[in-house]
């Protein structure tokens, strides 16, 4: 099979083939809709290379699984969806703590609760603010195509190693399930052997991987380097991609799903003469800050579009100049807004630019007040 | 509700079949002693292909066990 | 000529979503006649699970309160701890109460909570797609043990009803298959018993019911039972595995 | 070149086979493509739906509002899907399943084909939605009937390899009866 | 016993005590410190008031059963620590999908993972971003001595009750474990009947709780509800407390024990005369945006004091005036700030006033970088 | 004169943090003289619980990794899935792995997991304070059960190794004492068996110890081992329970 | 007015109880008071400490770096905490336990009172917690001994009620012996 | 380390205590068939008082039951 060879796969299915070509041979996990794909893909062909696939009890069981594999030094990886994300937060808290890698993820479904099977990003917060307890980042890449999907994955395990740090692919329903001609990958090297893996304290002294640290100052000692690795996450790990952002007026800033579909608007705006650019963190932990704090010193007003109530958009005002103006556009609860939809917030810029005869949002159509638009910054 | 073969006897034992309900799992079918119920042809609004009472001799005994057998709840028994 | 035979009146005139020929269904009206018989539909609050049953409120004339995969004996025991003059029971199915949830079960069993859990045991993840539980058999093709069940790998099919009647805490305890008129009418003893042991503030109760889930075992209704009967039962034996006196 | 289509009917008419088969021919033509189905509400059955959309560059939205073009493969979907076609665009109909009278818009290029009919006749109901493809492919113009019986064998799983032909055949007559087609 | 006698109380025993003030005879908890005076004195009271106090097997069991209990229509609360929230936030993201009221309370201890039993404010993220899956919020309150420890409980019962939506008192181990003087309250009224609630559909139709909403356009016009309920809670219910604050030129802004410890330094500075405030958000959801806002119109230096890396700091950056500078002093891990290293950075404004001779924080003594003290916002 | 009887080589010269006469010191030497015996620890990996045994990676000299309260199982279980080549071991409280660890503990048996586990029930959550425990006897006072546990609020003491006993996944499950020498090694017995199964792949071995807590029983040393003779091991029979034949 | 001190010692020696009945002192006598236990890394046994602050007015942080006084009740807490005082702070070492050569400061007030020795002559060595108080009172004047004394009900425990009397003699010889003292 | 009691005698058995740490729980001091095992007066670093080996008479069998019982692994037996 030649490089160039495409083939057509679903995101879910991507997601898998790309941890087998990261190395991965250990996968624990529980069913949950919309990423079945996963286990089952796993339970299929891990069997065929030596590997192992666990279907645990729980995903409380399984990020454990992980934390153990990850322990002795296997790459390992589970998968879910929103809520048994949730119940992994303890788990992952624990992993950051002892600075164990491993990968999760996260095919988000619409919330809160039992919600819906449909795509949504309402767990930015939870993925990039830390959902469990305690000053801690896992690393989020945000994919927006079925490569990235499967590349991705790959990076996760590639940046979780090298950073003793568990990382989290933020897919979304959408992502999970849609097809696209992906191309595969070489098989990735292997790690480089584990100085701090649980292998076996043969000829070495014991070692012991944990989080708890009671002498006085210890734990505070601790959060301070981890601190200072996130530092370098920072330094070294932020990826973002742009699109006609040159000689943008207008910046709409959107991740993984969300960002396809401004890409369209952002196109089609183009197309009427509206300058507008698409900023899409790659990376949204770490966030890319400085360019887009570098971005806003040249444009001043920023769209951010997201399928949840308004999450990334605190990152957006957080790193934007005082003086540039973020609005909001965003649809929760598994509402995907649609390029239509951006495309009018984005002529609202245009002042001059015809309406569109496009559908109004749902909850528009029901009469509901729209999550309202977030006014400039800091006014 | 569409009741399909209903019989106009009174004094029998019979059943009502609800047609909208049913969803052609035969299960009914599997189990009356006399094998009283029968696939139609037809489908309903669901999709499926009900079942229906064919007992024109009378020999429904009113036993229940196809209504006890009904995952959807669609047969009453009368006796 | 009378009705011998009716829809029970706990149950409203939806039509249910479940597959054709889904025991849940079968299920879902025994509980609804216990309610009718004891008259206790106006007091009695059930605990949905998530799983092909997660949509039960949509059905029932009870109230009914939705909870995490898993927890419902954990919000069963919250209900029932605040509201003891209510009936409450749960329903669930083999990975919410087998899987994830199974400390919830055991720990309500043992607390002897005085609630009434409904146990559909049909080897598999209905709702998500057919994906192996606990209770899927040796051998058993799904979606995630494509191979067969593997005790090496996946071990054995866990006996719900045997491990819950070895804890203390347990009144009443049993197993019943709703493949057939007689099991059927069994089962529907079975459910009334565990709600009349509630009532009579007995405390646990719990109805393990082999079921079927035609859709995910890729078989007809009919082929699905037959399956019931010939691989379930075997391994899954039906009876009472423990029945406190009533004092 | 951009194509953009939305196939719905109800789950069991080979809706998602159809869109799959049709992004894999795009693909394999050397376009971009993106494939995306959608469930209804139901678990099981219910209605099938997915969004094709090919172009020689890259695709942004894989999710469409106004597709170029609608596949209608029975009423609820006719009735649903008409409104979201821009002005000239085109709707196909199966009007064995859908009736050409609730056909509302009159700023469309519509084309009713007795789909299921055909397939029925070509000895098998369930080439319903390969007859779909062949029709689209001569309506849209996006893509060659032939092109798309070249993928078949990409898509059609080893077991059922025997029914290429078949399948070929319901693409060519789904074209031609298209050919001949209008409102 | 009049209103004006004080006792002496320790601020875990003052949780329960307010719970009970406030109505509440239902507890459902799992121990772990440094929270187990909360259990304790429930087991040990509330069988004496007809109540009932369950050790549930486990966190994840317990919030679970406050969820029944609220559905039923009692007052029920749970309460942690850290480590336990973590394995509630699927439960809580259901809770606030199902709108269900229900207290809970987190004694925040030092993280992440098992960490250690030291107060910190680590949890903020997770308590006020949503730790949970989906877009929803928990009311947060904030206390900072024993008495609010009371107060806040009673008052988290009445809001949670008041908007259907579960409340957390967020705490932390100091607050927990010291002993104050307070005064105790009367009890509150019964609240007004639930018509939600699940107490038998006797008399009417049936009714059912739940967050599952498949009907296409539901979850999402679910969702716009529960922004607008979220709206209305941001426009009712903020509150704040402020120290100094008319005439200051440099205002500190901190929650909690972080609080209590920027107020004593504060009040130093104002006797070396130097013009410096304390804002206290008393919610942190909702936070006080305007209020902040405001008072950024005028001052245009914060100092943001807390114990952890800088998470309420975001808050205030969002909130401020896009040209006011923000700075920031915290200790992770259980480092508790003292008076006098807040004193030393508030200081750093007032170059002219001497350097006092306090001991440095760990991270200076350890000779590790402090937690790079954030540039100014925007630039 | 030979030495007869010394710390074993596994575990190092510290101090350990135990309180005076808590027989989890006990529990500790015979796990090391396990590692000692087959001569593991170079290739063993113990997984610590949440509970007074929290510190043990302080003492053992083999490599040891904390695990979330409970979760030990699921840990050992993604060890030695990964590397089957190592000899894994929990060791577990019964607060960690009888109440909030239920799930992990049924199902990594179930699974028929080929570790050894060491559980160490003390009927009281001894880290915390001495709060109920899933074990606590009825009428026992602890800090959550200041009347006594009351069974028909707090439910029964559970027996952990009768309940594993009865899944097909395990292979080997007993209870002993740490109350006298006589039981002390049998319990050393019991634990050469649980990692002696595992060396031999025969799969899941489950060691309950009875243990004391004098601090949070309240009790001296001495009078701590008395009540475990004269309370617990009535009420927590000692014996073999399960034994696969090694083929 | 405005008092803080730091109570240091070892598990055992009523370091809590110490605390606690000082800050019941001050809060019957209408002050406000925080009371901050804290404990050593060890979970039983180890060291034990409070923080008691307390004052006219609102107190801000419960929490002090530099106490005005120091009460040293054993050896470690004597070096560990010494450095802690501001210049001319209150040093209060129980010297029966911890050795006066260790006190490196000499801008500090100093008082070295053998408490566990007098405690044992008034016939219980659990009483050194009260001596301490007793010569806290006298030596700090932020209170006085009868102060304390009048609160003991409020602290000590029903079945203890009997041992008021002892307790209350121990507070005033540690208040009588404070007041001979000095470095 | 420091061990009290170490006997001379290198012919008898005997038992080593490590009295550093011991926590003087006592134990050992109950299951020593000929009461040989006493509690000190002194207290340890740890705070504890130790326990040391009065055998005179040498009268220890080295049955090791003291050890077996010591939980913290304070003694060693010799034979
Ligand atoms: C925390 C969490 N994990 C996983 C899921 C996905 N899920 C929904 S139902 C289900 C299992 C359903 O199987 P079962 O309980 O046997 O019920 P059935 O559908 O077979 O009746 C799972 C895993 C979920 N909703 N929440
Ligand atoms: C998620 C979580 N919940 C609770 C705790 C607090 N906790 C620590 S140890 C423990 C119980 C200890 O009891 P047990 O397992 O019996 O061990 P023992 O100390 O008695 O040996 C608890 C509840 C925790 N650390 N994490
Ligand atoms: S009631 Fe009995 S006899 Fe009549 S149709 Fe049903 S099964 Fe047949
Ligand atoms: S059992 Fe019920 S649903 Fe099934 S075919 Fe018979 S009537 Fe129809
Ligand atoms: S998937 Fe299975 S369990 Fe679910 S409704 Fe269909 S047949 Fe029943
Ligand atoms: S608290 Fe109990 S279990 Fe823990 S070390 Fe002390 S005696 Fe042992
Ligand atoms: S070895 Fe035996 S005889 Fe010797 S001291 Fe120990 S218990 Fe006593
Ligand atoms: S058993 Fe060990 S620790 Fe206890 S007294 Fe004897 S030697 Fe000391
Ligand atoms: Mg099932
Ligand atoms: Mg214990």
């Amino acid at each position: 099979m030649s490089d160039n060879t495409r083939i057509l796969v679903k995101g879910n299915d991507a997601l898998a083939m790309g941890a087998i070509k990261a190395g991965c041979k250990h996968y624990f996990g529980y069913p949950i809709t919309p990423q079945n794909e996963v286990p089952e893909f796993m339970s299929r062909e891990l069997p065929k290379i030596g590997g192992e696939f666990v279907q645990a009890e729980s995903e409380l069981a399984a990020i454990n699984m992980v934390l153990g594999a990850s322990a002795v030094g296997i790459r390992s990886m589970t998968s879910s969806s929103s809520p048994g994300i949730s119940l992994m937060q303890e788990g992952l808290s624990y992993m950051a703590g002892q600075e164990l890698p491993g990968v999760v993820i996260n095919v988000v479904r619409c919330g809160p609760g039992l919600g819906g099977i449909a795509a949504s990003q309402g767990d930015y917060f939870q993925a990039v603010k830390g959902g469990g307890h305690g000053d801690y980042h896992l690393i989020v890449l945000a994919p927006s195509s079925v490569q990235e999907m499967y590349d991705h994955t790959m990076l996760a395990f590639e940046l979780s190693d090298k950073y003793r740090n568990p990382a989290m692919v933020l897919a979304d329903a959408v992502l999970g399930q849609m097809q696209e001609p992906i191309v595969e990958r070489e098989q990735a090297p292997e790690p480089p052997p584990k100085m701090w893996a649980l292998d076996g304290a043969d000829g070495r002294p014991a070692r012991h991987l944990k989080s708890l640290l009671l002498k006085e100052g210890e734990l505070e000692a601790h959060n301070m380097l981890l601190q200072e690795k996130y530092r370098e996450i920072e330094k070294h790990e932020v990826r973002f991609d742009e699109y006609r952002i040159e000689d943008a007026e207008l910046v709409v800033a959107a991740f993984g799903t969300a960002a396809r579909i401004a890409k369209t608007a952002v196109g089609q705006a183009r197309k009427e003469g509206m300058k507008v650019g698409l900023f899409r963190p790659v990376t949204v932990y770490p966030y890319p800050k400085k360019r887009l704090a570098g971005i806003s010193e040249r444009v001043k007003d920023f769209l951010v579009v997201e399928m949840n109530t308004g999450q990334m958009l605190e990152d957006v005002k957080l790193n934007v100049a005082g003086d540039a103006q973020v609005s909001f556009y965003g649809r929760p609860g598994g509402g995907i807004p649609t390029p239509n939809e951006v495309l009018k917030r984005i002529r609202k810029y245009y002042p001059g630019q015809a309406e569109s005869n496009v559908q109004s949002p749902l909850w528009q159509t029901q009469g509901r007040q729209s999550p309202k638009l977030e006014n400039k910054r800091g006014t | 509700m569409v009741y399909a073969s209903v019989r106009e006897s009174e004094t029998m034992p019979t059943i009502k079949i609800d047609i909208d309900k049913c969803k052609g799992c035969v299960l009914c079918v599997e189990v009356c002693p006399h094998v009283l119920i029968k696939q139609s042809k037809e489908i309903n609004d669901q999709g499926y292909q009900y079942v229906v009472l064919v007992d024109s001799e009378e020999k429904c005994n009113g036993c229940t066990v196809c209504a006890v057998m009904c995952p959807d709840m669609c047969i009453e028994v009368f006796k | 000529m009378k009705k011998v035979f009716a829809r029970p009146e706990s149950i409203n005139d939806e039509i249910m979503h479940y597959c054709a020929g889904c025991t849940h269904g079968i299920a879902h009206r025994l509980v609804a006649e216990a309610l009718d018989h004891y008259g206790i539909t106006g007091k009695t609050v059930g605990v949905a699970p998530v799983g092909c049953a997660v949509l039960m409120y949509d059905y029932f004339e009870c109230d009914i309160l939705e909870a995490p995969h898993g927890r419902p004996p954990a919000v069963a025991t919250g209900i029932k701890r605040s509201r003891p003059d209510m009936i409450v029971f749960s329903y669930q199915g083999d990975g919410d109460l087998a899987s994830i949830g199974l400390a919830e079960i055991v720990h309500a069993a043992n607390r002897g909570e005085n609630i009434t859990v409904i146990f559909v045991n049909n080897t598999v993840y209905g709702m998500t797609g057919g994906q192996m539980a606990p209770t899927t058999l040796l051998g058993q093709q799904t979606t995630t043990s494509p191979y067969g069940r593997n005790l090496n790998t996946d071990g054995y099919p866990i006996r719900m009803a045997e491990m819950l009647a070895t804890l203390e805490g347990t009144s009443y305890v049993t197993r019943v298959a709703l493949d057939k008129p007689a099991n059927v009418l069994r089962a529907r003893k079975a459910v009334f018993k565990a709600f009349d042991m509630q009532l009579k503030n007995m405390g646990f109760s719990f109805v393990e019911m082999l079921s079927t889930c035609p859709t995910n075992w890729g078989m007809s209704p009919t082929e699905a039972i037959t399956r019931l009967q010939e691989e379930l039962i075997p391994y899954f034996p039906l009876g009472v595995f423990k029945e406190k006196e009533v004092v | 070149m951009y194509y953009d289509v939305f196939i719905s009917g109800f789950g069991g008419q080979g809706i998602l086979l159809a869109g799959q088969l049709l992004a894999e021919t795009a693909m394999e033509k050397g376009l971009e493509v993106t494939f995306f189905p959608s469930y209804g509400v139901e678990m099981r059955g219910g209605t099938a739906r997915c969004t094709v959309v090919f172009s020689d560059e890259e695709i942004g939205s894989p999710i469409v509002d106004n597709p170029m073009c609608v596949i209608a493969m029975n009423q609820p979907s006719l009735l649903r899907f008409q409104e979201s076609l821009p002005p000239e665009g085109l709707l196909i109909v199966n009007d064995s399943l859908a009736k050409m009278e609730d056909v509302k818009r009159n700023d469309l290029d519509v084309h009713g084909i007795s789909m299921s009919e055909l397939a029925i006749e070509l000895g098998n109901v369930r080439l319903t939605n390969m007859v779909a493809l062949g029709a689209y492919a001569e309506l849209s113009g996006a893509i060659t009937p032939g092109e798309i019986t070249s993928s078949l064998e990409s898509v059609i799983s080893a077991r059922n390899k025997s029914l290429i032909p078949l399948n070929e055949k319901a693409i060519m007559a789904g074209a031609e009866v298209a050919r001949n087609s209008s409102r």
